[in-house]
């Protein structure tokens, strides 16, 4: 087993990963740029060492500095978390011509899926269903007419490099293809460096359901179930869960073992996912692979009983896996929301800043991973992941009441967080119903906040706390905050002149 | 940070002396104003010994409140118990209750009137009792000439003394009251003119 | 369903009952004392109705006041928690003649449950092995020699009424009996009001194995797995865990289904616990009923994924068990630890006070149940329980490295915990390897702290914190705390003689 | 609370600009006496700009110490990083180091040493440099007489002034530098008899 291991990353996942080290008995090395010299990984970690500029050019994705730390530590492994380097094939080889272990598939597997067409022309000759269309670039606008007109229209364009929704282009009659074809080609040169584009049938509001696998290296690949991950706000998952409510028993086994072919045809090794898109007749069809542990892992755990960092450790470490396919057993249901610092109230604008109080929700059924603490600054230069909060239950039903009420429990102040937006989202009658699919959150966005007719009760509350608070003044306020009022101050001077305090003993005690 | 300000606080809680006692021997008697939603609510409040007397538009509210800790506040509105947490972002002002959130302004509507004159300056002006308590001397004579903040009455409620002062210059044209008098919050008691 | 629960307790377990209502959606109803204002459960309930003065009697176990708050407040039913009211049987009938539904089992189930001698008249009768001896109280001295003599020393005399330890005398030879019997009957006497007292073979360092039951009010009881509570300090659990780890599947079964057919024979509803003593041959004896939840029930949540206080509500709600025995699914390990305010370094004492600092554990594998706040205080009052830290893992092994992490991570300041005990316990070569038995602890205990020969380089690190914290004086300090020295402001002024301030721009900016 | 007092803190953080700066205009420099275990060390402890000087009995120590919140201390010594926390229970005082505990003292030997004369004060005293730094002035030649606090020397370090002072009343018996010589911390400067 690895003695140290630097973790390439920063925030909840940089946390995650090292409280999965000292589970283990294993040191953690955790690199930091100049703005996270207070961030939790750099509290919690064994070694820090500083990378350099908050831009992560400069630190976060700087592959030599990070093997400096690699090699001045002695780390021997490395993880990559995910975002940042962890997809990066070039990271993943220089890692091992360096001689330190990178935790995850082989830099060449990693080459093999991280093009989109490469990995549909791999998924072809495996005999893996995916969405009807090309598997390599297209050639020509006349092409891209053929194929258009023979898998019917709607279809899709997509950047070969693709992620995030940038070069994809929805196309809904031939008269639309050809702007959108120069329109998806430009913008994937734009973005990834590479204007290549291919074509796909467009599955309208489909569900987005994805595999977890693990592989080692000795040749045994299983999968661990699948997650929901229809709930997406701009080709961004707000909200997963596991399992999905439409897979039965039957669904599972038919996409694990399709999975675990795709990886197997790729050479996979280490923790992976497989995402399919899945049509209004439960059809599944191929769509990428993600080669590094996922945001939404904490699902597929809970459901599990099992530790995916705990287990891509060993499996990097050439452990066998412990357990076979047949040994894996699901039950109860998980529920993930990713708390972001950005403004529900402004378009979900990003929100950096001094955290001034915390209130942590806890108690049964309840995992909280959290980057974040009171008083901690949350920098202005970084995803605004700031933690996970995955409820558990016996059902969905208790999955979903257990997580409502955490997220009543859970209060950020000082920055403004997507929490509210949970709240919506899970009392939602067609979410409650299971209803989903990938166009469900952009409705729900358009519509108006259902005008919640304030409880008269509450806005009373409301006014007399804020009356109290404003009494309270400054004493009643987190560190470096301003009382509610400038006036609040003279509320209290007018005491010495409109009252006088009967000289009563118990009244001066 | 649990300072015991709630009303049925026990006068003597072994951990919390130093502070029971700052708040016991902390007296304070404010109007604020209150907008949530564009409405406007007039608050009186007013806290001596840990307890508090409140009046929301002029209507009598049995109020006990912990500080839990800076920001949060435990709160007792009759026995409904509620968790209040006070959210300050560049300077919005946001209150949640419960999951409840109500962006809020406050402002002290006395202290504008101390800068600013006006309208309400002319004219006759009541003068009403902050809180429940007992008149304990009346000052002045009907028909009086009383300057701005010459004290008329005083009003005694938990132990403290309240004078209650003229708001302008004026003529004293009513007194209401009699030395020995128990008074509701909100009773007129005179009026200036 | 109930639309109200009043929850007849305080603290850790009074939150936890309060969050099973939120996530049902049933108003929750909280009681407090006067030194009970600030408590957490009175927060986080929706009404809270101050019940009178600190001592229990006056407040918590006052039955008149309680129910006329569940009149006032409209509550259709009351959950005791554990402790204060939970297992007394006259509460529990004077709830169903208020017409209010206690949650638990009825009260004659209780009557009969509560005296050890006749729950052993009723095992007896349903053939339920326990220890041999009497399951009647001793009338006479020469009774019990006769026994003692029939059943082999070393005895144990035990009172009736018994609990905690009180009224228990070990003999190990005829010789000691006469003074043994007369102290056990005087001290059960004293403590219970009866001095009845009854007679046992003695287990020397036998294992303390409980198991979980349910059973609704339409017949149906199914048992949920065993917890190994073997690890006491003065007959008080401290660590429990689950699975037992020398239970297998068969012994499972055969345990499980003793304690249904005790809990049959008794009429038993709602929650309850068999408890069996196991000798080093692994046979098992019937040793009492607990009628009501336990404080180590999470461990049972999640090793089976089921929530026992939405169950006990369902089934007080009149619901039929939603699963067979056949359905229940036991995976992975847990493991509890009971956080109680008391100082390790002064044999254990209660160490009320308030909690300057808190920081809590999360992540993986990691429920935190717990009644604490940081800036509470805690009152010198009651029951020193602050909050219970539960680790999950696939394994023993990996629960303990989660948890052992997780006690890492907390930290209580202002007042003094027994969080160090844990971190001892789950490092002792004993404990890693499941060698448990009652006495394990006091043996542990009782040998010296390990002479850990402190880290030279941690000590260094200690010295330049203290010095640092000294620096910045109370401005580092939690509110209400004293600086480190009262010369450290000293060494501030000294700047303002020793040291000249350049003016060089940059610095003062 | 997560103030910026590391060293390899950026001087500009968006932030926490107004905390930096408060942190960076300040200047301390003490000398603490730390016992732990019966065991007594000797620490010297500067800080300005919010970068620490660390001294350790004498041996200079690499220290990077963020206050996350009141009474948790963020250090790195050298690359090792530690959570040092501080727990104050009645008048002791116990620091966590990871998930040791140590029983510490904090005294101030100086403070100590200014109202007790001891028996230092007798004999000679060394004059030595509490930082690494340049010697800027040299304010006596050798043999002056001094009184005790005179100032003898001035030492430059992180864009501050240093003025070592004469412990007690005598006479420079020898001055070891000249201005403008780089010195290292615990350097002796001058001898005082």
């Amino acid at each position: 087993m690895f003695k140290k291991i630097l973790i390439a990353n920063r925030g909840e996942i940089a946390v995650r990963v090292i409280r999965a080290c000292h589970e283990m008995g294993i040191s953690a090395v955790a690199v930091y740029s100049d703005v996270d010299r207070a961030s939790l990984h750099v509290r919690k970690a064994d070694e820090a060492y500083p990378i350099g500029a908050a831009a992560a050019s400069e630190s976060y994705l700087n592959i030599q500095k990070i093997l400096d730390v690699a090699s001045r530590s002695g780390a021997d492994a490395i993880h990559p978390g995910y975002g940042f380097l962890s997809e990066n094939a070039k990271f993943a080889r220089a890692c091992s011509e360096a001689g330190v272990k990178f935790i995850g598939p082989t830099a060449a597997t990693m080459e093999a899926m991280g093009s989109k067409t490469r990995a549909r022309q791999a998924m072809e000759r495996a005999g893996v269903a995916f969405v009807p269309g090309t598997s390599r670039g297209l050639e020509s606008f006349e092409q891209a007419e053929q194929v258009a007109s023979r898998i019917g229209y709607p279809v899709m364009l997509k950047a070969a490099a693709g992620g995030g929704g940038k070069g994809m282009r929805l196309v809904h009659a031939p008269g639309e293809l050809k702007s959108a074809l120069d329109g998806a080609r430009s913008e994937a040169e734009r973005s990834f460096g590479d204007s290549e584009v291919y074509i796909e049938k467009a599955i309208i509001n489909p569900r987005h359901i994805e595999m977890q696998l693990l592989a080692d290296e000795h040749g045994n690949t299983v999968y661990l179930g699948e997650r929901e991950c229809s709930l997406q706000r701009r080709h961004q998952k707000v909200i997963e869960e596991a399992p999905s409510p439409i897979v039965d028993a039957d669904m599972r086994k038919k996409m694990g073992e399709v999975a675990v072919r795709v990886a197997q045809a790729a050479g996979y090794t280490n923790a992976g996912t497989v995402e399919f898109l899945v049509d209004e007749e439960k059809s599944f069809y191929f769509l990428e692979m993600n080669t590094r542990l996922q945001v939404e892992h904490p699902v597929t755990e809970l459901i599990t009983g099992l530790d995916l960092v705990h287990l891509q450790i060993r499996i990097a470490a050439g452990e066998v896996l412990p357990f076979t396919q047949g040994e894996i057993l699901i039950r109860g249901h998980a529920i993930e929301c990713r708390i972001y610092a950005e403004d529900p109230d402004n378009n979900y604008f990003p929100s950096p800043g001094k955290i001034t109080l915390l209130l942590a929700p806890s108690g049964p059924g309840i995992r909280r991973d959290s980057g974040m603490y009171e008083g901690w600054s949350v920098p202005m230069d970084y995803d605004p992941l700031l933690a996970k909060l995955i409820g558990y239950g016996t059902t969905r039903d208790q999955a979903i009441g257990r997580l409502t009420r955490a997220l009543n429990e859970y209060f950020v102040g000082g920055i403004k967080t997507n929490i509210s937006l949970f709240r919506r989202i899970l009392s939602d009658p067609d979410f409650r119903t299971a209803k989903l699919d990938t166009g469900f959150l952009d409705r729900m966005l358009t519509r108006k906040t259902p005008a919640t007719p304030s409880d008269s009760r509450a806005v009373e509350v409301a006014v007399i706390a804020a009356g109290i608070f404003a009494v309270l003044g400054s004493s009643s306020a987190g560190a470096g905050e301003r009382p509610l009022t400038s006036e609040s101050t003279v509320g209290k001077q007018n005491v010495a002149s409109n009252w006088k305090i009967t000289a009563h003993k118990e009244a001066m005690r | 940070m649990s300072r015991p300000i709630g009303k049925s606080q026990p006068t003597k809680k072994p951990c919390d002396n130093a502070q029971s006692g700052y708040w016991q021997s902390t007296l304070v008697f404010v109007t604020y104003q209150i907008t949530i939603d564009g409405k406007k609510y007039r608050l009186d409040l007013t806290r001596s010994e840990g307890r508090w007397w409140c009046r929301l538009d002029g209507r009598e509210v049995e109020v006990d409140a912990v500080l839990a800790r800076p920001d949060v506040l435990s709160l007792r509105i009759g026995n409904l118990a509620y968790e209040v947490k006070c959210e300050r972002v560049a300077g919005d002002l946001h209150l949640w209750v419960g999951s409840e959130r109500f962006s809020t302004e406050v402002s002290d509507p006395r202290s504008l009137r101390g800068r600013i004159p006006t309208a309400d300056d002319h004219g006759p002006k009541k003068l009403t009792a902050p809180m429940p308590g007992k008149i304990v001397r009346v000052l002045v004579s009907q028909g009086t000439e009383v300057e701005a903040g010459a004290g008329v009455l005083v009003v005694e409620a938990m132990k403290m003394q309240n004078e209650i002062k003229s708001p302008k210059k004026g003529k004293i044209q009513k007194l209401l009251v009699s030395e020995g008098a128990a008074v509701n919050a909100g009773d007129v008691l005179a009026i200036v003119e």
